[in-house]
């Protein structure tokens, strides 16, 4: 039997995408279960899809965005952080574990640090085993 | 009925060891929704996509390197439909190890695209956005005058906005310039009257902006002209109606030290040189109508309307100097020696109220003069935070100057940090005040006091050696900070463009759009979006400029993708504005509308309305939904 | 006949003869219990009844007579949720006319098929501290003190929430008696909801009910239209209560409660990470 | 006759060893509601309810189910395989009436519902009658109880020496020649006894609402406006009433995309969606919502009679306890029937 | 097909022409099932839906002929479809025209636009066999010229003895004939009116006035019948979609005759 891997959805925004492709360019290794999903800006992705990402059979969910810069008044990923911090809340409410959904910083020089950070990530869901939404709902009491 | 072609690339067979394409072409095939499946060797070479022979309304898929390498050459080579790229190169086969967990993974990313591919819709492209190519430059300093000019020699009219009477700005009012105690209106002069002179230029002076509909190519721009009571058609500035005037008013260029006529021109070398009215002061008598030979003054007059079509606005309207009133432990307005830099530069000016004498209130000659430096800036307090600029430079002028008039005199100059780091500063400036035995004191005064023979003792703590002490001297000059000007908030909101913490417009990007606005075509220049010296607001003006006509010259516009609002749908909540961080969403009657202008197709509104009443492109949740269930799906 | 039943009448009917309304929204008595009633006539302002079984919010009425002027009988919470949907731009106030009546909660509904049949008060009651609309026309005083039977309180976390959405039949009672669900097209029914099957499928319905509690954040006024209704009777109150717990500890918001507050912006403030 | 007797100790035996021969159905309590199940323990199975919150009608026709699966580049149409027998035991005779209407619907010439049709031949159906109706029932009014009903195979009557067991069905029959011994022919004074709580029971639901139901067929021609307009205000569009009804029976089609086939799935629908009608081409024959209520009305009572011979309801109650707004079907019998 | 009536047969697509600018009529063949003219079928695009459409092309045809206006997702994905593709297909349903009362009787076919697919079948049948029916006339009127479907085959009609008025709402190009609604050129065909059988379709309103105005006109209100529209989801009278009054458009219907239509309640009837 082949060992159980964890889906993990990656919504990349453009230019944390460019940092994805770096990673790859640079020669850094890291686990084939992350797909990536390319978005224009980490704002546009409604969290609906996020809880459509995880019944689908995603695992964890992962958003990748720009940081908000210091000073600079605009910066639609701020919306991004306070939306999973709220869905973080809702899923933890219905007993889902909120490490399963995450935003991660990556600018288009930091392949590196995605290729890391998605390692550790895919580690940490490993230990959290299969969210299997799609088999909980089916079940029958 | 949809379906797409897959186009598998091997990157010159190089993929061939890290991915099984025959594995996934197999699965592939398996999904109804793709009509047949190539391998190429390479989709970056145009030999390669011609010979695919692809049909017009093809929904295409690349698999092959990274889009930022491919998108160009496939978009130009194919009028594919619907064109997905995905990365199995970068993402795929250069990250795994292992041939079997690459492959899987091109297979799941690949059937994710084919979902989105099928239920994307062809991007509409537009004919091209109409290009008025006239320009619109508001303000007439310095930096608006140079963008004017750049702009209207590259053959293009512009409207110049000049709340004033006359252009010129804050430059036309100053004595000499640094580093290089050049006369500044020699230097202005003759770009003013340049401006007045070019056909190209409308210069608009007493108006205002006051509304602002459209976009980059095609802004509508409502124009207030405010009357100045002589008609400048008919006005030769010949001078008979000031002469007979009977009422004195404050002068503003003379920052009212001089004071003018009722009816008065700004200054000698105004553009446009025409009299003009200050309703403020005027009696009404009609003594100048009586003596103007060509019936130029109407006491009657009243604002106009203007609507201006053009395709590109510079901003370029300078910022106010701070009120040293806020800072009451200087006692200014209430002591007469205490005086701001620019009343300086009127008094040391040949032209001014003492003709160049540096005379006090009182009459006497300043004999001692003390500069402070930082007032209103680089503190946490009334004035704005950074530092000013200019000021450094300008008192170490301003002392030379006084040495220039009076080789006796004895200047001081407190500071914080001295920085002279402009080109010629060091030397033409700063060796200079040291060799003229100019004094350097470091310190932020703390108080000033006044000596009943009139002078003044400045109260200070010398932070190099932690003395505390007192200075008395005969004058002291406040170097002032820039800060917005009082309008600046309004006139940004008009035009929709944003401003930062201190009040100073925003750039659209402070490195990459350093004098773009958050609204496509509006730019800036100037010290409108922060402290400036002359030097580099005349650089923006021209650079301004260099924008415009890039514009004018690129033929048509391409807007970013940008949200639309269903209107059969939006209910009006407003969710999605408070989310929009450009304030590109409006209240539309019961529902609301997007500015295109403003809209940077970030979709953060489209993710927070709850029934997707607002699109973007092909961004719905339904694409995404259904990319994630291709690619999850097993 | 109690006190307030006695003053709602005779005030609705004052209402409907000036001509202040042009109808009267409240509940009235059935053999299928207290059901909603919308009085136009003076004559018929008896049927009016005030009791703890009018539980479901009228307020969702509100939306059907845009053009008219209203007299809507409200809870405390029915008021708040009249706030919200003004700030959302979808009441005008000044087309209601705000009948607030002291509520001291209300019971819980014996349905079909229950094994139980003793009468509890709702469990959302019991947490509610806004007994009184934060807006209103007329004020009528409670004269009952606050219901006996109360149900001993669970913390969420006590709760399967999954094997509660699998009793889920999608039936819509929860967003048809909301008071907040008014989009002209529901993201999660019609013809072609973008996340869910137009058929109920039942691994759909945690996406579902998590995405209605999404749509609910920060606005849901806890009124419990929607546990009531619910056939199955999912505890969704005490889910959405938790959201708006989210929006209280980052934003010291809570919905409802005036109507000078504005929602807050879905941003972070720098350096104020959760 | 075919009347039989069971204590309640062999009900127990027969329940175990129906367990065992085929997957039983039978109603339980969970988390405060009653409701049917496949019960792998007879033992949860509990009679003291009054009816199940929702009918057993999604045993025979699921909320969604598969239609066929096609695989295009196989070339082929794969339809869902038979069904497995099962014994729905405890359905109350209303519920089981429902079944027959059904029966007149969807088994209908020249098309009969396969999938119904399927697991209706796969099910054996065992009523329990109702002695102690609830106060929503009006099932006498349509004569689909409160003791027999129309769709069952077998009728167990509880009395106060065990139950009378009527075999309605050769089903019926051969379910009790299976398990023989734990049968008796039901003597003289449990059949009297069970009459005689035929006539209690339906005297005192007649006491409470007396209708003549062919009477409603006039609905269809004299039903006003007003009357549903004023329901129609009070509705809130939710399909609880159809979802909870034990015979509504309309559905909808739903194509989807599966990783290597088109498939089509049918499940519930409901009249009192504005988009139960609505066209492609945006023409819609029942606009507003009193339209739409007209029409479950009418549906129910006058049209399904004129199309089917049978009535659309079979009086359980279930609509008229969980509508959130109350409106209530009792209120149109009273006003035609 | 298998054992559920619910499942569509597997058919290609031969031929699609674009009838008029949102409108296609595709041939499916070979045909899966014999039809009366006026009968519809039901008709899949395989992972997008089921929709029903009139059969418009003749019962002696080996093919099958759908003329479709884009409207919804179904017809928009049989809009982008291809020669070659495929889709399902069950029928025929629906009851058809009378053809029996047809016999040797004068005939007027009223047609509206998209209306005139189910009638197509009809006028090409009776045209088929010409010896057994009396005359044939055919009003038809869509909303501007470009609209008219079949237009290529006006004249072969015309040829084999069909008299055929046509009218458009709005005149456009080169127009020359009427402009009016279909209502204004009912008086035109010189037909023996009480015993001509008149069979119409088009949009609801359209079927309201002409009825109205046939029977002004002096046609018997037994011999006028009409072909409604429905929305459908089986086809065979189980699903509850278009059940009205008693009667299920696609098992009773589409074509009604004149005292049936007074009788549908509202919703269904066009009056």
């Amino acid at each position: 039997m082949v060992a159980w891997k964890p889906k993990i959805i990656a919504f990349t925004c453009w230019c944390s995408s460019s940092g994805v492709d770096q990673a790859g360019f640079e020669g850094f290794k890291y686990p084939a279960n992350v797909l990536t999903v390319r978005v224009p800006c980490s704002a546009i992705v409604n969290p609906s899809i996020v809880v459509k990402a995880l019944e689908e059979g995603a695992d964890a969910v992962l958003l990748t965005a720009c940081k908000p810069v210091e000073l600079r008044k605009i910066a639609p990923s701020r919306i991004t952080e306070a939306r999973v911090s709220l869905l973080r809340r809702l899923l933890k409410t219905v007993g889902v574990e909120e490490e399963r959904v995450r935003i991660l910083w990556i600018s288009s020089n930091e392949g590196g640090v995605f290729a890391n950070e998605v390692s550790r990530i895919v580690e940490e869901t490993e230990r959290l085993g299969p969210l299997n939404l799609r088999g909980r709902m089916l079940e029958q009491p | 009925m949809r379906r797409v072609t897959v186009l598998l690339c091997t990157c010159g067979s190089t993929l061939l060891e890290k991915i099984d394409f025959n594995k996934v072409s197999k699965e592939l095939y398996k999904n109804p929704l793709v009509k047949k499946i190539e391998i190429v060797d390479g989709l970056c070479k145009a030999n390669t996509v011609k010979s695919l022979s692809l049909d017009a309304n093809e929904r295409i898929i690349a698999a092959a390197c990274s889009s930022r390498l491919l998108e160009a050459v496939l978009k130009n080579l194919s009028n594919a439909k619907v064109i997905e790229f995905v990365n199995i190169r970068e993402q795929c086969a250069w990250v795994c190890d292992d041939k079997e967990d690459a492959s899987s993974k091109t297979i799941r990313l690949l059937n994710g695209s084919i979902n989105r591919a099928v239920r994307s819709n062809p991007p509409q492209y537009s004919d091209g956005l109409k290009i008025v190519r006239e320009a619109m430059v508001i303000g007439g300093g310095i930096a608006g005058v140079r963008c004017a000019l750049d702009i209207a020699n590259a053959g293009y009219r512009v409207y110049l906005i000049e709340k004033e009477p006359s252009i010129g700005g804050i430059m036309a009012q100053l004595d000499k310039t640094f580093p290089t105690l050049d006369c500044s209106i020699c230097i202005e002069g003759p770009l003013l009257s340049e401006a007045g002179r070019n056909k190209n230029i409308t210069i608009i002076p007493n108006s205002e902006v006051v509304g602002v509909k459209g976009r980059v190519g095609d802004f509508r721009v409502l124009v207030k002209v405010n009357p100045t009571y002589v008609d400048p058609e008919k006005c030769n500035g010949c001078g008979e109606c000031a002469n007979v005037c009977p009422v004195y008013q404050p002068n503003k260029y003379d920052v009212d030290l001089k004071p003018v006529k009722a009816i008065y021109c700004p200054f000698a070398q105004a553009v446009p040189l025409k009299y003009v009215i200050n309703k403020e002061y005027c009696i009404e008598c009609g003594l100048c109508m009586s003596v103007c030979t060509r019936a130029a003054i109407n006491l009657e007059d009243k604002p106009k309307m203007l609507e201006l079509n053009v395709g590109a606005i510079v901003v370029a309207v300078g910022s106010d100097l701070f009120d040293p009133r806020l800072k009451p432990e200087y006692h200014y307005g209430e002591y007469d020696n205490v005086i701001t830099n620019m009343e300086f530069e009127r008094i040391i000016c040949a032209s001014g109220p003492t003709g160049g004498v540096l005379l006090r209130k009182d009459g006497k000659p300043a004999k001692r003069v003390a500069f402070i430096q930082c007032v209103g800036s680089r503190e946490s307090g009334p004035g704005i935070g950074e530092c000013s600029y200019y000021c450094c430079a300008a008192s170490m002028k301003e002392a030379r100057l006084i040495l220039e008039h009076d080789k006796d005199a004895k200047v001081f100059i407190f500071y914080n940090e001295l920085r002279a780091f402009g080109k010629g500063w060091e030397d033409l400036l700063y060796r200079r005040c040291l060799e003229d035995g100019i004094v350097f004191i470091r310190s932020r005064p703390s108080e000033i006091k006044r000596s009943p023979n009139g002078n003044l003792i400045v109260v200070y703590e010398d932070t190099l050696t932690g003395k505390r002490s007192e200075l008395e001297v005969d004058m002291v000059v406040l170097a002032l900070g820039f800060k917005p000007s009082e309008n600046l908030a309004k006139l940004a909101a008009t035009l929709g463009v944003s401003v930062d913490d201190q009040g100073f417009i925003e750039e659209a990007h402070s490195k990459a759009k350093p004098l773009e606005t958050r609204v496509r075509g509006i730019y800036v220049a100037g010290t409108c979006h922060g402290p400036r010296d002359i030097v580099e607001s005349a650089v923006e003006g021209s650079a301004a400029a260099a924008l415009v006509i890039s514009l004018f010259r690129s033929g048509n516009v391409k807007l970013p993708e940008t949200a639309v609002v269903l209107e059969s749908k939006c209910t009006g909540c407003g969710r999605c504005m408070p989310v929009c961080q450009y304030d590109a969403i409006v209240r539309d009657g019961e529902k609301v509308r997007v500015l295109e202008s403003l809209c940077n197709g970030c979709g953060a509104c489209i993710s927070s309305c709850p029934q997707e009443a607002i699109v973007l492109g092909d961004w719905g949740i339904e694409q995404l939904a259904l990319q994630i269930s291709g690619m999850l799906g097993d | 006949m109690s006190s307030p039943e006695i003053e709602l009448r005779k005030l609705a009917r004052n209402l409907l003869e000036r001509k202040v309304v042009d109808l009267v929204i409240g509940y009235e008595d059935s053999e299928a219990g207290v059901r909603p009633c919308f009085i136009k006539e003076p004559g018929e302002v008896e049927k009016l009844v005030w009791n703890p079984d009018c539980r479901l919010s009228l307020v969702r009425y509100l939306r059907g007579f845009k053009e008219k002027k209203v007299g809507i009988v409200a809870k405390g919470c029915d008021g708040r949720a009249i706030v919200e949907l003004i700030k959302e731009n979808q009441l005008d106030r000044k087309n209601i006319f705000i009948i607030a009546v002291e509520c001291n909660g209300v019971y819980k509904p014996v349905k079909y098929g229950s094994s139980k049949t003793r009468r509890q008060m709702a469990e959302y009651c019991e947490k509610c501290e806004v007994r009184v609309s934060p807006i209103k026309d007329y004020l009528i005083k409670s004269d009952e003190k606050a219901l006996e039977e109360k149900i001993p309180k669970g913390d969420v976390e006590d709760l399967d929430w999954l094997s509660l959405f699998r009793k889920c039949l999608r039936c819509m009672a929860c967003v048809r008696s909301c008071p907040f669900c008014y989009c002209t097209e529901c993201s999660i029914e019609g013809f072609k909801p973008a996340l869910v099957h137009r058929l109920v499928d039942p691994v759909e319905l945690f996406t579902f009910h998590l995405i209605r509690a999404i749509h609910m954040a920060g606005r849901c006024v806890e009124c419990g239209a929607c546990e009531s209704s619910c056939p199955v009777e999912i505890p969704l109150t005490r889910l959405y209560h938790e959201l708006n717990e989210w929006f209280r500890e980052n934003y010291g918001y809570v919905p409802g409660l005036n109507l000078e507050q504005a929602p807050p912006p879905l941003v972070f403030k720098e350096g104020e990470k959760p | 006759m075919r009347m039989f007797s069971i204590t309640e100790e062999s009900l127990k035996v027969f329940l175990r060893e129906l367990s065992l021969k085929h997957v039983l159905i039978a109603p339980f309590e969970r988390d405060g509601y009653f409701e049917f199940d496949v019960l792998k323990n007879p033992d949860v199975i509990n009679l003291n309810y009054t009816n199940t919150r929702l009918s057993p009608k999604r045993f025979f026709l699921p909320q969604r189910q598969l239609v066929f699966k096609h695989y295009p580049r196989k070339g082929f149409t794969e339809e869902p395989k038979e069904y497995s027998s099962f014994v729905l035991f405890g359905i109350r005779p209303c519920d089981a009436s429902a079944l027959s209407v059904l029966d007149n619907i969807l088994l209908s010439p020249p098309y009969k519902d396969a999938s119904y049709e399927n697991r209706r031949k796969n099910a054996i159906v065992i009523s329990l009658s109702c002695t102690k109706p609830m106060a929503e029932c009006f099932c006498n009014v349509f004569e689909t109880g409160p003791i027999r009903g129309m769709g069952e195979d077998l009728t167990f009557t509880p009395t106060r020496s065990g139950f009378i067991v009527e075999a309605r069905t050769p089903r019926g029959v051969s379910v009790i020649e299976e398990f023989g011994k734990l049968f008796r022919k039901a003597d003289g004074e449990m059949l009297e006894e069970y009459s005689r709580l035929i006539s209690k029971v339906l005297d005192e639901m007649n006491r409470r609402l007396k209708v003549d139901k062919t009477r409603l067929i006039r609905i269809e021609k004299e039903a006003g406006e007003e009357f549903f307009q004023l329901n129609a205000q009070r509705c809130i569009e939710c399909s609880l009433c159809s979802f909870a009804c034990p015979l509504c029976y309309c559905f909808e089609t739903e194509d989807c995309l599966e990783k290597d086939s088109y498939v089509r799935f049918r499940g519930w629908d409901t009249c009192i969606s504005p988009l139960f009608t609505r066209m492609a081409s945006g023409l819609d024959p029942r606009v507003t919502k009193a339209d739409r209520l007209c029409h479950r009305f009418c549906h129910k009572l006058s049209r399904i009679p004129l199309a089917f011979n049978a009535y659309g309801c079979v009086g359980c109650g279930r609509c008229v306890s969980l509508c959130p707004a109350g409106i209530d079907i009792r209120e149109v019998l009273k006003k035609w029937g | 097909m298998g054992l559920s009536p619910y499942v569509p047969k597997p058919v290609k697509i031969v031929r699609i022409k674009e009838e008029t600018p949102d409108t296609k009529t595709i041939t499916i063949g070979p045909k899966p099932f014999d039809f009366i003219p006026g009968q519809f079928a039901m008709v899949t695009v395989y992972g997008v839906g089921e929709a029903p459409f009139s059969i418009c092309s003749t019962p002696s045809d080996n093919n099958l002929q759908f003329s479709i206006r884009k409207m919804g997702s179904v017809t928009t994905a049989i809009h982008e479809a291809s020669p070659g593709d495929e889709i399902g297909v069950r029928g025929p349903y629906g009851r058809g025209w009378p053809l029996g009362e047809m016999r040797k009787r004068d005939i007027l076919l009223v047609g509206g636009g998209i209306g005139f697919a189910p009638l197509r079948p009809l006028l090409l049948h009776l045209l088929e066999n010409s010896n057994k029916y009396g005359r044939i006339a055919v009003c038809y009127g869509a909303r501007s010229p470009s609209l008219l479907m079949y237009r290529d085959e006006f004249g072969e009609w015309m040829e084999r003895g069909v008299e055929l008025y046509l009218t458009v709402d709005v005149g456009e190009g080169d127009w020359k004939g009427n402009v009016g609604v279909v209502t204004t050129i009912l008086d035109k065909p010189n037909l023996n009116k009480a015993e001509t059988i008149v069979c119409t379709c088009g949009p609801p309103v359209m079927i309201k006035f002409v009825l109205k105005k046939l029977v002004e006109l002096g046609y018997s209100e037994e011999n006028i019948y009409a072909s409604l529209e429905s929305k459908m989801r089986c086809g065979i009278g189980k699903c509850g979609h278009c059940h009205f009054g008693g009667k299920h458009v696609c098992v009773d219907g589409p074509v009604f005759r004149y005292d049936e239509i007074m009788e549908l309640p509202r919703g269904i009837s066009p009056f």
